[in-house]
């Protein structure tokens, strides 16, 4: 059962990219609202509580009550802030996001743009989102989210690079950087073949959607609210909703590179692509809800010290294995992979221990 | 730090300066948002479909902003927390900020020096907003009603809608307070002023 | 050229998520970094010490309730011994016993919060709060079973407790002490481990015992830097002296030894609370005292471990029924006196850790 | 078990030090208002008592009294000072210098009493804002306290 769309399914070219651009933002806006109707049912069942549940059957309309109460709140612009910077930075903050959902392909065939550097569209996007959020941490004109702002910027830049180094190892096993050429390699899903760039693509997204343990640009107990403090009304609904489409795209990303998109026996594709999604944002909400936050100087430290080197190995075993042994039994190569990246991951981080301890002894 | 010795010492004289302003002014309560209850009584009220839309959604989703002073805050905590869960009525976020809340729960002893702040904080959150004035001290001062450095009650700077007695008032009479708060917010309506 | 930089004025203020109540500190920062702290104080100050000058001796055991409102059953006991011990009231063993019982729960209880917000300030969203305070909402139901009450219990008078315990107390407390360890391990099994919460919290905030010493610091903060010094044992007041149970103190004075201290200060309290039990004599729990009581002339210092530290009550009496003078020690404000020294040279993020670590209540503080 | 200093012979040595003025009762050593900042130095420092247990005062019709707590957390041994001064310019030194615990207790004496505290690091109003005229728990404040609407 192979479910796809030929590519030039409806016939007109433009008709194809208005119905693949509404069924994109329709996924993404759906799921955002699943995603905070499970962000509250789930974080709520591990903290032993119930959880939203008087709106509706199991609470299901609770985001639609948020977003109606939320749309149509006074919304204030503090006099001292900078009006066009206030008024432009939560759009900055949410297009991106929207925009990275343009490569990934949802269904065999269902991709509104095929991009051969998709890979490359996607590192340089996802930076233009965290932008946006630095905007509307400085133009509030409030101190708490000046600082939230500024590390805001601080962990973009540090978790850059492990997360394009990462994204290259999978270009190099598979030779092209066109995500459909990707989700095609990927027969047996890349988490298997190449666990080590799973593992940093993972952290380092967690840092760029701001998730725990990474959370210190909306610090709530540290800095009230990070960026967010001077919103109220339709402003701040785009900065709650780019919160949560960011996590989508994250999901989405995750599940996109590493799980094997729409690949499964015998469902849809589309089915398999929002399960996989579901379960990632399950694994994120499971760590909010259980880790605590590490201090700014930490998450730079861990990525400066820790993902680049890990990056870098990564890159150097794949690019190896690519040219020596490019055909190598599967038993073989995925438990070698595996042990490989498992000593050198202890080694790093006794290594980055030792370096810690010397350096503040 | 030389500048810093002059900067608060100026700091510390302005506020208590708004202290003392804020204390001479303050002597009588502000009239509690009641318009809602002759409205009932004329029986004209019209209500839209959008009245009702809204007022389901700002009843679902009330996100209190805590001004966290004394004992009340731990039963305010206990309330929101696994036994007696307010997230149920889809309070749970606590929004540090007062921008995104539209509900001030005022949870303890207001004293004269605390007063600016609250007053601050009701004029910073966003214009659906509500008041629970929770506990005897709230009220009126409770216990400490004859100090000389407590506000005799929450009214005397910020309208309350919602009274809530106890010292401290058990999680169910907040929740029970919250549902009287609940129907009101009902019977509100855009085109009439609160 | 360096870039021109200016520190800029924070106020982490009354109202913010993680000051554990009304408390400000007006923090110079640069960049993360701390130069200089203010605290400030007073924002729930009710004069409370003006109002036990206006009440007679028993309207003020309500008035005690209201000092340090999250441990409400520790605050009687200083002012009601001061009153036994200037009128003379020697109390029955079994009023003792139960004091001492309410007392460790309530220990317990304040423990729990107290490590419940420092994980809220490290940023576990609410989840080890959570679970802490459904355990300490089932001592809250054994204190209510009791007293009546959920926070503030009015529990104690001079000369014994107000009312004996109901039949059905000492079972449900037998299942709560069977109960309580295994959800102490759970919390180590998920706290204690944690990489993240010991690089957040080891080697932060250091307090040496000189220095804590010198700051007059007590109760977890004076045992957290490796001085052994608890007025259980050290004074002795009360029955204390007839239970054997140790006192853990920490080895280099940072937040994680408070944290562990507090843990380890709860099992020790569970020891406390088993040998009370089984030691209880039967008899009367209360002596018959006039409701108009006028102690003699005189003044009196008397103190007990609270959770938080040496609560101390100085009574001065005139021989009428209102106390002529009525001061309490707050062990949060003295506590307080250190926060300047340890947070500066601090990030902003170590500060909240070691506010929280520092534990205080401001009712207390303020009074 | 809290043993308390032995005031008698205590007396008998600070008399030695700084001369006249030390009476011991029963339960604390009375001391003039000027010489508590030396004798505090020196049962610090000779008998080592670091702990600086607490200070608190009280209003009497003719007379404020200061009691001082100070204890030796190595030996267990407790030593109260009872230090009188007049109403009308109430000041004594501070032991902030000595011991940081003093530092905020003798703050809020001065905020609430109106004692001042001479050589205190930071001595300014701890709980009550500056522009409050009057010292509350002195007993002839005229605040609200008795139902006086102020």
């Amino acid at each position: 059962m192979d479910w796809s769309i030929s590519p030039d399914w409806p016939g007109n070219f433009w008709l194809r990219l208005i119905i693949i651009a509404v069924i994109l933002i329709a996924f993404v806006m759906s799921s955002v609202i699943m995603f905070i109707w499970m962000e509250r049912r789930v974080i709520a069942r591990i903290q032993s509580r119930l959880g939203p549940n008087r709106a509706g059957p199991f609470g299901l309309l609770q985001a639609f009550a948020d977003t109606i109460k939320i749309l149509t709140k006074e919304d204030i612009v503090p006099t001292l802030a900078d009006k066009v910077l206030f008024w432009a930075a939560p759009a900055i903050a949410f297009v991106p996001t929207l925009m990275i959902m343009a490569v990934i392909p949802l269904m065999n065939g269902l991709q509104l743009a095929d991009l051969n550097v998709g890979v490359l569209y996607i590192a340089a996007i996802s930076a233009v989102s965290a932008i946006g959020i630095f905007l509307s941490g400085i133009a509030g004109n409030n101190k708490y989210s000046l600082v939230g702002a500024i590390r805001e910027i601080a962990q973009l830049i540090s978790f850059e690079i492990p997360m394009v180094l990462a994204l290259a190892g999978l270009v190099i096993a598979c030779g092209s950087m066109s995500l459909s050429k990707i989700v095609e390699a990927q027969s047996i899903p890349f988490i298997l073949l190449q666990p080590l760039g799973f593992v940093i693509f993972m952290v380092a997204i967690l840092a760029e959607i701001n998730r725990t343990p990474f959370d210190l640009v909306e610090a709530d107990s540290e800095l009230t609210c990070g960026f967010n403090t001077e919103y109220s009304g339709m402003k701040f609904a785009l900065l709650y909703l780019t919160e949560y489409s960011e996590a989508v795209v994250g999901s989405a990303l995750i599940t996109a590179f590493f799980l094997g998109a729409w690949r499964g026996p015998i469902l849809p594709g589309i089915l398999w692509f929002t399960i996989k999604m579901f379960a990632v944002f399950m694994f994120i909400l499971w760590l909010r809800g259980t880790l605590p936050r590490l201090r700014i100087d930490q998450s730079m430290r861990l990525a400066w010290k820790g993902l680049l080197p890990l990056s870098m190995f990564n890159l150097f075993i794949v690019s190896l294995q690519t040219v020596f042994f490019p055909d190598l039994a599967l038993w073989i190569s995925i438990p070698a992979y595996i042990i490989i990246s498992v000593i050198i991951i202890i080694l790093w981080a006794m290594f980055m221990r030792k370096e810690r301890q010397s350096s503040n002894a | 730090m030389e500048i810093d010795r002059i900067l608060s010492a100026e700091i510390e004289s302005r506020e208590s300066a708004g202290i003392e302003a804020l204390r001479a002014a303050s002597q009588h309560p502000i009239p509690d948002p009641d318009g809602w209850l002759d409205e009932q009584i004329k029986r004209n009220m019209l209500f839209t479909t959008v009245d009702a839309a809204l007022n389901w959604a700002r009843k679902t989703s009330l996100w209190p902003v805590t001004a966290f002073t004394a004992c009340c805050t731990f039963e305010f905590i206990g309330a929101s927390s696994a036994r007696f869960d307010i997230a149920r009525f889809g309070m749970e976020v606590l929004r540090a900020s007062p921008r995104q809340a539209d509900l001030l729960v005022c949870a303890g002893t207001l004293t004269w020096k605390m007063a600016p702040q609250i007053k601050r904080l009701y004029d910073q959150m966003a214009e659906p907003k509500w008041v629970i004035a929770m506990g005897a001290c709230a009220i009126s001062g409770g216990i400490f009603c004859d100090s000389y450095s407590v506000v005799p009650g929450y009214n005397r700077i910020v309208p309350v809608d919602v009274y809530i007695p106890g010292c401290p008032p058990r999680p169910e009479t907040l929740l029970a307070g919250i549902e009287t708060l609940r129907h009101k917010i009902e019977k509100e309506s855009i085109s009439k002023p609160r | 050229m360096a870039l021109p930089t200016e520190p800029f004025i924070l106020n982490i203020g009354p109202l913010h998520p993680s000051t554990h109540g009304v408390f400000r500190m007006r923090v110079t920062l640069d960049g993360e970094i701390i130069q200089d702290v203010e605290p400030v104080f007073g924002y729930l100050h009710r004069g409370l010490e003006k109002l036990c000058e206006k009440y007679t001796y028993k309207q003020n055991i309500p008035l005690t309730d209201r000092l340090d409102y999250v441990s409400a059953i520790n605050n009687n006991w200083p002012y009601v011994m001061a009153v036994e011990q200037l009128g003379g009231i020697v109390v029955p063993q079994r009023a003792e016993y139960l004091r001492v019982i309410m007392g460790e729960l309530q220990r317990i209880a304040s423990h729990l919060l107290a490590v419940g917000s420092l994980m809220n300030d490290m940023g576990i969203f609410y989840t080890a709060f959570m679970y802490m305070f459904r355990e300490r909402e089932k001592i809250i139901d054994l204190l209510e079973m009791v007293s009546g009450q959920r926070l503030l219990y009015n529990y104690m008078r001079f000369g014994g407790v107000s009312m004996d315990i109901p039949t059905e107390f000492l079972p449900a407390l037998a299942r709560f002490l069977k109960v309580m360890p295994g959800f102490l391990d759970e919390y180590d099994s998920m706290l204690t481990g944690n990489e993240i919460l010991l690089s957040r919290t080891k080697g932060i905030g250091v307090m040496s015992s000189e220095m804590a010493i010198n700051a007059s610091a007590s109760g977890p903060m004076l045992r957290g830097s490796g001085v052994k010094w608890d007025l259980r044992k050290d004074a002795a007041y009360s029955v204390y002296d007839k239970f054997e149970f140790d006192i853990p103190i920490g080895q280099n004075g940072d937040c994680y030894d408070r944290y562990r201290v507090r843990m380890e200060e709860m099992r020790q309290s569970l020891r406390i609370i088993h040998q009370a039990v089984e030691q209880m004599p039967a008899g009367k729990e209360k002596l018959p005292v006039p409701l108009r009581l006028r102690p003699a002339k005189g003044e009196v210092y008397t103190q007990i471990e609270a959770p938080r530290g040496t609560l101390g009550c100085y009574l001065v009496s005139d021989g009428t029924e209102k106390p002529y003078r009525c001061h309490f020690r707050a062990p949060a404000l003295i506590n307080l006196t250190v926060l300047r020294n340890l947070l500066i040279g601090q990030k902003l993020a170590d500060a909240i850790i070691i506010f929280g670590s520092i534990d205080i209540s401001m009712g207390e503080v303020d009074r | 078990m809290t043993t308390t200093i032995d005031y008698k012979d205590l007396a008998v040595r600070l008399q030695e030090q700084f001369g006249e003025g030390f009476t011991a009762s029963t339960d604390c050593l009375e001391v003039p208002p000027n010489l508590v900042a030396k004798a505090a130095e020196y049962i610090k420092n000779m008998l080592d008592f670091n702990y600086f247990d607490m200070v608190t005062a009280a209003d009497y019709p003719d007379r404020f009294e200061l009691i001082y707590r100070l204890q030796s957390l190595s030996h267990n041994v407790l030593a109260t000072f009872k230090v009188i001064c007049s109403r009308e310019n109430p000041s004594v030194p501070s032991l902030a210098n000595l011991w940081l615990g003093a530092s905020l207790q003798e703050r809020e004496i001065y905020d609430l009493f109106g004692i001042e505290f001479s050589g205190h690091p930071n001595l300014k109003r701890i709980v009550l804002w500056d522009d409050f005229e009057g010292y509350p728990l002195r007993k002839d404040f005229k605040g609200k306290v008795y139902g006086t609407a102020n």
